[in-house]
């Protein structure tokens, strides 16, 4: 009966957002409250789920309730209804849990702002679409909560829109994840048009029966949706300027939560991706472009939440790049996620509590030396930067690790190729991760007298001591005895721990990457310790410096092949359809008038000229009639 | 004697009687013209009559003569009309319908 | 006793426009009230009709048939499967909530607000007419009177160049009617021909002809229709209508009265026509994706606020004619409900953007700014139905799309790729007015326009409840839909494409 | 004349030689309508025309519409026509050059052609039957017969056609009638419009022609109280004509001039 608890980890949220949103200003005073409580209480039943869960057999975990009948057309049965398995169970504590906390750091962080009833409905919408998206039993359920949090992130990143170009940044948001869904609706009406059924169960079964060039279709139009939805290339770009939205958003949705959604979707569809290496190539392809290229974007951003977001991305390229090499490394994506989830969300929080002190400045070059006005505030982001760059015993290193472990091993070239990426990743990832940390919190002090740097009060660092916590233990807690893996085997059902032979030991690659790792701190120690930081960038930098500061000319590229030619496209378009098409519907009317004015010429107003007319008229009738009866 | 003889009668004085209409600018002489056309097409109804051994072709030409007679009642009386303001007969001068 | 419900329900706006014409012009309020009420009054009796649907029955239910003029064997004669009954259903709840939202849209019109009243009553009780009627004759009858209100409603009623607007939406619409005509009257003549002079559709629908007949005589329906619904290349008469029209009027033409296009393509193209809808299937999936993806191209280009959303209709309407065509009792279905969702998202668009245009008193996007600062909740319905009209998933009109791109995609692959597309232009159709109209800074000239009055919240609220609730539940209206849809086309000998792999 | 028409109309032969003697005439006063300039001209030649059919009609055995055609075309109708060229001026004579570029010609080959190819059609066509003549038909007399078919099949018709003729005649009323449009001026407020103008030359007002004077021929101009001849007493007719005489002459030359020192 556990099973029909399952709707309300959504339902609460969504209630609590419904209320919150129709209500209106009488809610201001308690709507904070409302909205994390409701966020509490999904985790609350997320978490009594899972211990329920682990009192089953592996084989027993998985749950569905099944709502009602929702869309029944012919040979297209979909019905609304949840399944709750080991997956989803992990996302369900991440986004709740996670979110909770971000909730909470969010009462405080928004206490100024007048909507924040307005911020806390959205976050509720969020909660419950992101759950939604785990916890659907078919792809078309997951693609509503797929547009669900699309939609809320809209909401959030435009929550500022008075400001033009936070407002466009929600728009691009927006519809670069639209690419995304065109690749979900098509995969969606493929699986159904080759499978008839639009299931996780059912794909799944009928996935050995299916051609591998169908699944191989599918899978490339998956993985279009997990880019568009988690920033990878080549639809990456709107995540930097996402960054618009409030901290604690940035924080839930385009780190821990949201954008991993894509890492989610390809590990659900695990059964479609095995069967199809082509699809599954282009996965790990996708992840390592982006995992560079966050990681190179990442080097040169001087806005602090900026940079965050590259590195975002450039982890999601992990992620994905591990959950593209197959069996074994979806359970190192999601552990990889889930660690991430915590350190990036914490660091979020914390680049949010260092904002909150600096008068909302986010030019690393502004801050500086705020080690002693925000004691936990350094502490807690340090915790996660020594995650993020892979120290042991830090969750980064244990998740990452494995990741690139598993890429050397993947075989070939294409794991020779695959693990330097990666390494190079963990090397551009240490230097950018540090350089953030010794820009802000280091050396000397670099803002105005304006601002008065102090630490958060204690609804906003409790938040991130937790997620501190979650940084520094996680990555043990899963890998103690394989913990993560075996608890997904159900799901991903990974063979045997690498088909091919190990290209190099475990320990070697642990020291390799320490090694990429102590070299990237080095670099950035060297660039930034021992030189003087100036508080406006440089400008006279080389070139491809440059080109790194302007996002390897993403912007650049998506308006120079989409943007403008679709402006002008849309330009031409009216014009001929006022020119041409309606036009001629004119040109029928203007030729009708004009033959009038021509023919109106006839017209002398002389009965005479119409008489002969006539007599003209009945002369030819009756040569008509003549000639007829010949 | 062939009766078609009145046909070809009637078909003569028809055309004679349409030339008139468009040719003579008096209006008088126009509905003259008419009346001549009417006739004519009288004189056809009547021959058809003989031809056809009824009489209801007389009938119908009985009827022309008093459609004809309405015809030129009203048609003198805007010929008079016209004439008051214009003081002219000539339906060249009757041309405001002109573009 | 048997109550005669479809007649019942259509004759009620009737009489009530007859009652109308007895108030005095002054009585403005009595007018609109008494207006409202007898719209109300017909929803009941609607609604009271769809309790009493047999939602398995696939014949017709509600038969009425009664000697209209027998030496040309006319019957008014009608009758509803379920496609008709959810339309006529879009209908009667559309025209109160047109009324009660466009209170005082009346005002400066070139009549009195009466009259304007008795246009739209009159409008009423023949779109329960056009598809409810089972005799052809009796549809073209109402098919092309319907345009008589129309007409005054946007050239007596309207804005900026309504009388130009109004003479080529007439016109347009005549002659598409008169291309139908000439086919109606060869189906009629051939009927002769073949036992008996009838324009009863059943009838008609077995006539045996030869292909070439039925190409053309399906272009003559088919146009007519094309034009109505509109599809790409026929459609320019609309945004110049629907700018013109008041929002209501714009609501019930694109809302309505364009549906009869493609409820006709449905009633009457593919039942009288069966082998020439074949035939001409490619070159309509053509227009039909040319018609989604160039109306929501054009949409993105438009300055104007009413433009924009008619140019997204003519998209919409792609989406509707592809489903028709295309088949499968998915995209027949989807079409269906494509049909009734299209209603209340253009409505909702139409209605708010109207309000927005009336407070602002311009319909130029680029005048508005920052209107979410200045009017939440306005800006709030306007966004969500924006987002109806995109097609978010959790709304309504994404199950509709949905099911119209994937049933069509089993028969039609590539044109439902490309139809696909549409949903990134849709995404930009809507975000680009929502941007710079609601987002921003208030721009000067909006600081004091004013929020929704109760009013306006109690037209609006109906309209997104039912885009959200129906967006989650839709299995009301599919159940009754889905067994029409089904009989359509296996009236055709179409069966669904069957999966190439078998699994459940 | 009728009873020789109607004496001729029972033979083949004497209804031939009818014909051929009248239906050439009649033809040549229709085309005489065309070519002559005075309007009188032509209704002399119309009214011929139409004896000519009358007697046609009488010759093929249609007495009572002979009679009528007689009666109420030559009589009444251009009768009619002649009291319209009376009022709008019996002299008027019309120019024959055409006015509109062109007409003329397209009328000539139109009719030619519309004529030419009648005729043409009439000479190919087949009756169908011979002629059957009408004794049967007149067997009760020809008005009998007529009476019989107007008040049975065609009474109908017959009704509404009065009523047609009613509204004519009506409608000829209305047309004529004129609206007056200015206060009827009376004959009173002539008089004294007469004697204000300050010039008691038209005091008087005109005198009828040939009044105080030496002459009371009508071409001849009456003589105002000042003694100056009065030329818009003479009918425009003569005036037209040419036949006036100069009025100057009449002038009186011994005139005292009494009244303009008043």
């Amino acid at each position: 009966m556990t099973s029909n608890l399952i709707v309300y980890l959504i339902a609460i949220p969504l209630f609590s957002s419904a209320v919150l949103l129709l209500t209106g200003r009488k809610a201001n005073k308690w709507g904070h409250l409302l909205g994390t409580l409701a966020s509490a209480s999904s985790f609350g039943v997320g978490a009594y789920l899972f211990t329920q869960m682990l009192a089953q057999p592996a084989e027993e975990r998985a749950m569905t309730q099944k709502l009602f009948s929702w869309i029944n057309v012919g040979s297209f049965n979909v019905d609304a209804s949840l399944l709750l398995d080991q997956l989803s169970i992990c996302f369900v504590l991440l986004i709740t849990g996670v979110g909770t906390l971000i909730h909470i750091y969010s009462i405080s962080y928004m206490s100024h702002d007048l909507d924040r009833r307005r911020f806390f409905a959205y976050l509720n919408l969020f909660i419950a679409a992101m759950l939604l998206l785990v916890l659907g039993n078919s792809y078309l359920n997951l693609y509503v909560g797929w547009e669900g949090v699309g939609l809320a992130s809209y909401l959030l990143i435009g929550f500022w829109n008075q400001k033009p170009t936070y407002a466009t940044a929600a728009k691009k948001a927006f519809v670069m994840n639209r690419v995304g869904d065109l690749g979900l609706s098509l995969a969606i009406m493929i699986a159904f048009a080759s499978m008839g059924t639009v299931s996780f169960d059912g794909i799944k079964e009928a996935a050995p029966q299916t051609s591998t060039a169908t699944l191989t279709a599918i899978g490339i139009m998956l993985l279009i949706a997990a880019a568009g939805k988690s920033a990878q290339f080549p639809l990456q770009a709107w995540l930097g300027d996402a960054m618009a939205g409030p901290t604690p958003v940035s924080a839930l949705i385009h780190a821990a939560t949201m954008v991993t959604a894509g890492v989610y979707l390809i590990t659900r569809s695990n059964f479609i991706f095995d069967a199809a290496p082509t699809a599954q190539l282009l996965v790990v392809i996708v992840g390592a472009i982006t995992l560079l290229f966050g990681a190179v974007v990442g080097t040169a951003k001087d806005d602090i939440k900026k940079a965050l977001a590259a590195s975002t991305m450039s982890q999601i390229g992990y992620m994905i790049l591990g959950a593209g090499l197959g069996p074994v490394g979806y359970a190192f994506a999601i552990m990889h996620l889930l660690t991430h989830g915590f350190f990036k969300a914490g660091m979020f929080l914390g680049a949010g509590s260092v904002m909150h002190g600096m008068n909302d400045e986010v030019n690393m070059r502004k801050y500086g030396a705020l080690r002693k006005f925000m004691p936990i505030t350094f502490i807690t982001f340090g915790l996660g930067y020594l995650a993020i760059i892979g120290v042991p015993p830090f969750a980064g290193f244990y998740s990452k690790d494995m990741i690139i472990e598993t890429a050397l091993n993947a075989g070939g070239i294409k794991g020779i190729l695959l693990g330097s990426a990666a390494l190079f990743g963990a090397a551009l990832t240490a230097f950018y991760m540090t350089r953030v940390i010794i820009l802000t919190f280091t050396g000397t002090k670099r803002w105005d007298d304006e601002a008065h740097p102090h630490e958060s009060p204690i609804l906003m660092w409790l938040p991130m001591a937790v997620l501190a916590i979650g940084s520094v233990a996680s990555g043990y807690l899963f890998t103690r005895g394989d913990a993560l893996v075996h608890w997904l085997e159900p799901i991903v059902a990974p063979g045997e721990h690498g088909e091919h032979a190990e290209l190099l030991p475990p320990i070697v690659v642990s020291a390799l990457a320490l090694t990429m790792v102590l070299i990237g701190i080095s670099i950035a120690v060297m660039m930034y310790v021992r030189r003087p930081v100036a508080d406006v960038a440089p400008e006279d930098v080389s070139a491809l410096t440059r080109i790194v500061r302007q996002d390897l000319l993403q912007d650049a590229a998506n308006e120079a092949i989409f943007m403008r030619p679709g402006q002008s496209l849309t330009k031409t378009l009216v014009s001929i359809d006022e020119k041409v098409i309606d036009g001629a519907v004119r040109g029928v009317g203007a030729m009708a008038l004009g033959s009038g004015s021509e023919l109106r010429k006839t017209q002398t107003g002389y009965v005479r000229s119409y008489s002969a007319l006539i007599l003209v008229g009945a002369a030819a009738i009756v040569l008509g009639i003549w000639v007829i009866t010949q | 004697m062939n009766s078609a003889n009145y046909l070809y009668l009637s078909a003569l004085l028809f055309t004679i009687g349409a030339v008139g209409v468009v040719i003579r600018r008096n209006a008088i002489v126009v509905f003259m013209c008419v009346e001549l056309m009417l006739n004519a097409a009288n004189l056809t109804f009547v021959t058809f009559s003989r031809i056809n051994g009824n009489l209801d072709g007389q009938i119908v030409a009985f009827f022309t003569m008093v459609v004809a007679a309405c015809e030129v009642v009203v048609g003198l009386a805007i010929i008079v009309t016209i004439y008051r303001s214009r003081r002219s007969a000539s339906v060249d001068d009757a041309n405001l319908l002109k573009r | 006793m048997t109550i005669s419900w479809i007649s019942l329900t259509a004759i009620l706006p009737l009489i009530g426009a007859i009652l109308l014409s007895t108030l005095p012009k002054s009585a403005e309020l009595r007018a609109k009230q008494f207006a409202f009420g007898i719209t109300l009054l017909t929803a009941a009796s609607a609604i009271a009709m769809a309790v009493q649907f047999q939602r398995d029955n696939t014949d017709l239910q509600f038969v009425e048939v009664h000697s209209w003029i027998p030496s040309f064997g006319i019957n008014y004669a009608v009758g509803i499967d379920g496609i008709a009954l959810v339309l006529i259903l879009m209908s009667v709840i559309l025209a109160p909530i047109v009324i009660l939202a466009g209170w005082n849209e009346a005002q400066g019109g070139r009549w009195s607000v009466k009259t304007f009243y008795i246009l739209i009553l009159v409008l009423e009780t023949m779109m329960i007419g056009v598809f409810s009627a089972t005799d052809v004759f009796l549809f073209y009858v109402i098919f092309e009177a319907m345009l008589v209100p129309v007409y005054f409603l946007i050239g007596g009623y309207g804005t900026g160049a309504r009388s130009a607007a109004a003479v080529k939406f007439l016109l347009y619409s005549l002659f598409g009617g008169l291309l139908m005509l000439a086919s109606i009257i060869a189906l009629y003549v051939m009927s002769g021909a073949q036992g008996g002079h009838t324009f009863d559709l059943a009838k008609l629908a077995n006539l045996e002809m030869s292909s070439t007949t039925q190409n053309f005589l399906f272009l003559g329906f088919f146009i007519a229709f094309a034009i109505k619904a509109p599809l790409w290349p026929f459609h320019t008469w609309l945004p110049d209508a629907a700018a013109s029209a008041t929002p209501g009027t714009s609501v019930l033409l694109l809302g309505v009265l364009d549906k009869v296009g493609t409820f006709g393509m449905i009633r009457y193209c593919l039942t009288l026509f069966p082998e020439a809808s074949k035939t001409f299937t490619p070159v309509i999936i053509v227009l039909a994706v040319i018609s989604i993806i160039y109306g929501a191209i054009l949409a993105i280009g438009q300055k104007d606020l009413k433009r924009l959303i008619a140019f997204t209709s003519i998209s919409h309407f792609g989406f509707i004619t592809m489903g028709i065509f295309a088949m499968t009792s998915q995209s027949q279905s989807g079409a269906t409900l494509y049909m009734f969702n299209h209603g209340f998202s253009t409505a909702a668009l139409f209605i708010v953007g109207g309000w927005m245009i009336a407070r602002r008193g311009s319909s130029t996007i680029a005048d508005f700014g920052g209107l979410q600062r200045v009017t939440p909740v306005m800006a709030w319905c306007f966004f969500l139905a924006g987002m109806s009209s995109l097609a978010l998933p959790g709304l309504s009109s994404f199950v509709s799309e949905f099911l119209v791109l994937v049933g069509t995609y089993t028969r039609y692959p590539v044109a439902a790729i490309i139809a696909t597309v549409g949903i990134i232009l849709a995404a930009l159709y809507i975000l680009i007015p929502v941007q710079r109209a609601l987002h921003g800074p208030t721009t000067p000239g909006n600081e004091n326009l004013t929020d929704l009055n109760l009013r306006e919240k109690l037209a609006i609220a109906p309209v997104l409840a039912a885009i959200i609730a129906l967006g989650f539940y839709p299995s009301p209206l599919l159940n009754v839909i889905n067994p029409a849809a089904v009989h359509v086309n296996s009236q055709l000998g179409f069966t669904d494409p069957v999966p190439t792999v078998e699994g459940k | 004349m009728i009873n020789y028409a109607l004496a001729l109309g029972q033979t083949a032969k004497p209804e031939a030689v009818l014909f051929y003697i009248l239906a050439p005439l009649a033809v040549a006063a229709a085309i005489g309508m065309l070519v002559v300039k005075k309007a009188v001209h032509s209704a002399i030649l119309l009214a011929w025309v139409m004896v000519t059919l009358a007697i046609f009609y009488i010759a093929q055995d249609a007495a009572f519409l002979g009679i009528v055609q007689i009666v109420v075309y030559t009589g009444a109708v251009m009768m009619l026509f002649l009291f319209i060229l009376m009022l709008v001026g019996v002299d008027s004579s019309e120019s024959l050059t055409e006015t509109i570029k062109g007409l003329r010609w397209i009328a000539i080959t139109a009719s030619v052609g519309f004529g030419g190819l009648l005729i043409s059609l009439l000479g190919r066509a087949t009756l169908g039957r011979t002629s059957v003549g009408l004794v049967d038909a007149n067997a009760n007399g020809n008005v009998e017969g007529l009476a019989q078919l107007i008040f049975s099949n065609y009474v109908w018709p017959f009704e509404v056609i009065s009523a047609l003729l009613i509204t004519a005649a009506v409608g000829a009323m209305v047309l004529a009638h004129h609206e007056r449009t200015v206060k009827r001026v009376t004959q009173r407020e002539q008089s004294q419009a007469r004697f204000r103008s300050g010039s008691l030359a038209a005091a008087a007002g005109l005198p009828g022609p040939g009044v105080f004077a030496l002459h009371n021929a009508v071409d001849v101009p009456a003589l105002l109280p000042d003694g100056t001849p009065a030329a818009a007493s003479i009918s425009a007719t003569l005036k037209a004509r040419g036949d006036m005489l100069d009025s100057a002459q009449y002038q009186l030359d011994n005139n005292d001039n009494v009244e303009e020192d008043k």
